[in-house]
């Protein structure tokens, strides 16, 4: 408790201050409001806590999502800490939910329709599943009245982005000209 | 060569194209276009559970695959056909753009594991700050908690299926058997398969002709005959079956899908 | 997730992971018992770790109180963290929250399990933000072990009712005959 002295304390301070009391991302401008300083110092000293948590290897790290900057332990102390951890995993997602992730995470927002009509099969049972489990959520609906799904804020938190425009770019999914070459040759009547 | 392919009900008509044609890449030389067909054809037997709808798009590709293999005989005309390897890189191209969503959704899936070991700071607001927080329900009234109730325990909507998408392609299929019989019932001899397709803009169109003339074949409402290797295919109404009658199967072919294997190409 | 490198992070590092993921005072038995090392040591580092974060003028401190050990916010810090407290622009709940308060309000005291299953949606990161701003609160533990929730006497008061049961009749919220006989089905006690 120490008195009013005139000196505040560093704006570093205060920032991991207000990280440690936070239950959900916090935007860098809600931080810059409190300090009465510019959102751009704001994001350079977040940066810079988050590359010192980094760098002293400590047992939280920060890291920004589309919410805003949060600490999270760091994941390598995860088995230690699995028995303080609240439910349980899910399992694993199948490959055709993946897929539909996938395809709403790189062409969304889409509807069920669009989803069904990429894939070639009724993925709606699908669509079902990745929505209780928090990972799409349906856009606010609009006029045209089809309901449009996208990643939830949480998802992209999860997948360790600050946004989608993070995710690598499909190409780099793209099977290689080998592995094209192939297909085309397997579906090519041999002569 | 017996191969069991286990089809997991998500799974779509390029999915498991993909899974014969990837699989086993050292056996690159063993495994040809006939014997994938073959085993598409033998997978789609066992799909009967599925809907009409996912059955159409299985169908479809099956078709091309058909097709394609039958080209096998006419080297000549597989080289000189644009047509036919359109059709061809049509499909190349949903294979490689489902093995790129494929990837992706690995991808993902390794990401998203990670996560979980990511935990966030949940302790919230020190109990002298608590006091501080604005209320949260300040803005809320009793009336609006009820609001929140009664949709919360309301039904759930079972999910809507808006087949919108699908419809065009299943009406095509029915309607391609309606127009095809329209036209050879009217006409006293054989008329080519390419005059049949006039009109049609896109492959799927005439994929889509291609299976309503194999099932008008089955049906026996037509004949259909080669005359050489090269040739196109003529076909004729034989008179044999009502109209009406043929209208009712192209109906019962949309809800009891057969595999166009029957018809030996 | 991480790979097997045979050399696990240091024990000062997974103490700290842990403080950061607590949601209250951790004893350090039950510290040690994680990393199956001798309390007195886990107590060593402890006081390690609380002399390091005063040294270093972070925003936290750690501090032993009577249920154990906690991560508490710089106290030199407190006037900005009362900004950020008050000055949090959206007090509103969220639609998900006043779902989920709703739910209980009215079907309570209910476990995660049963929220989760009525509402359709994976509902523990709602409650237990519901649970830190004490708008619900856990009902002492019974035998069957599951935790029950039930709004708090500061939610009622808030509300504007002496008690729960002045919440108005929800029937006059049901859009039809229809889904009301659902709702009861689901609001009869069961079995």
């Amino acid at each position: 408790m120490n008195e009013e002295q005139g000196s505040s304390p560093p704006e570093s301070k205060i920032v991991e201050s207000i990280l440690l009391m936070a239950d959900e991302p916090i935007p860098a401008a809600q931080i810059a409001e409190v300090l009465e300083r510019p959102t751009a110092l704001v994001e350079e000293l977040l940066n810079q806590l988050a590359e010192s948590y980094r760098m002293s290897d400590r047992g939280f790290l920060l890291r920004e999502s589309p919410g805003g900057w949060r600490l999270y332990t760091s994941p390598d102390c995860a088995p230690w800490l699995e028995r303080f951890v609240i439910g349980n995993r899910h399992p694993r997602l199948t490959p055709a939910a993946l897929e539909v992730l996938a395809v709403i995470a790189y062409k969304g927002p889409l509807s069920r329709a669009t989803i069904t009509e990429i894939r070639g099969v009724d993925s709606d049972g699908v669509v079902k599943t990745l929505q209780n489990r928090g990972l799409i959520e349906e856009l606010a609906p609009t006029g045209s009245g089809a309901v449009l799904f996208r990643l939830s804020d949480g998802s992209v938190e999860r997948l360790g982005l600050r946004s989608l425009d993070e995710l690598p770019p499909l190409v780099d999914f793209m099977p290689d000209a080998e592995a094209v070459e192939d297909m085309e040759s397997k579906l090519s009547p041999s002569v | 060569m017996a191969y069991e392919v286990k089809l997991d009900v998500f799974e779509g008509p390029i999915d498991l194209l993909l899974h014969l044609i990837t699989r086993q890449r050292v056996d690159i030389y063993e495994i040809s276009l006939s014997t994938i067909t073959e085993e598409y054809i033998a997978a789609i037997e066992r799909l009967d559970e599925l809907d009409l709808e996912t059955a159409t798009g299985f169908l479809i590709v099956a078709a091309t695959l058909l097709e394609l293999k039958s080209s096998r005989l006419l080297p000549g005309r597989y080289t000189e056909d644009p047509s036919l390897l359109e059709e061809r890189d049509l499909l190349l191209a949903r294979l490689v753009e489902c093995a790129t969503f494929r990837a992706a959704g690995e991808w993902l899936a390794t990401m998203l594991e990670r996560g979980l070991d990511w935990h966030p700071r949940t302790a919230g607001l020190e109990p002298e700050f608590a006091g501080l927080a604005p209320d949260l329900l300040a803005s809320t009234t009793p009336e609006h908690l009820a609001r929140a109730a009664a949709a919360a325990f309301a039904p759930k909507p079972t999910p809507e299926i808006d087949l919108h998408h699908i419809t065009p392609i299943r009406e095509t299929v029915r309607d391609a058997i309606y127009e095809l019989a329209q036209v050879l019932d009217g006409r006293s001899g054989a008329v080519s398969f390419s005059e049949l397709c006039g009109g049609t803009t896109r492959r799927i169109e005439v994929v889509v002709r291609f299976l309503a003339l194999l099932e008008l074949f089955k049906s026996g409402a037509v004949d259909v005959a080669q005359a050489d290797r090269f040739g196109d295919i003529r076909a004729t109404w034989t008179g044999e079956v009502d109209f009406d009658e043929v209208l009712e199967e192209a109906d019962e072919y949309m809800l009891a899908p057969t595999q166009p294997g029957g018809a030996r190409s």
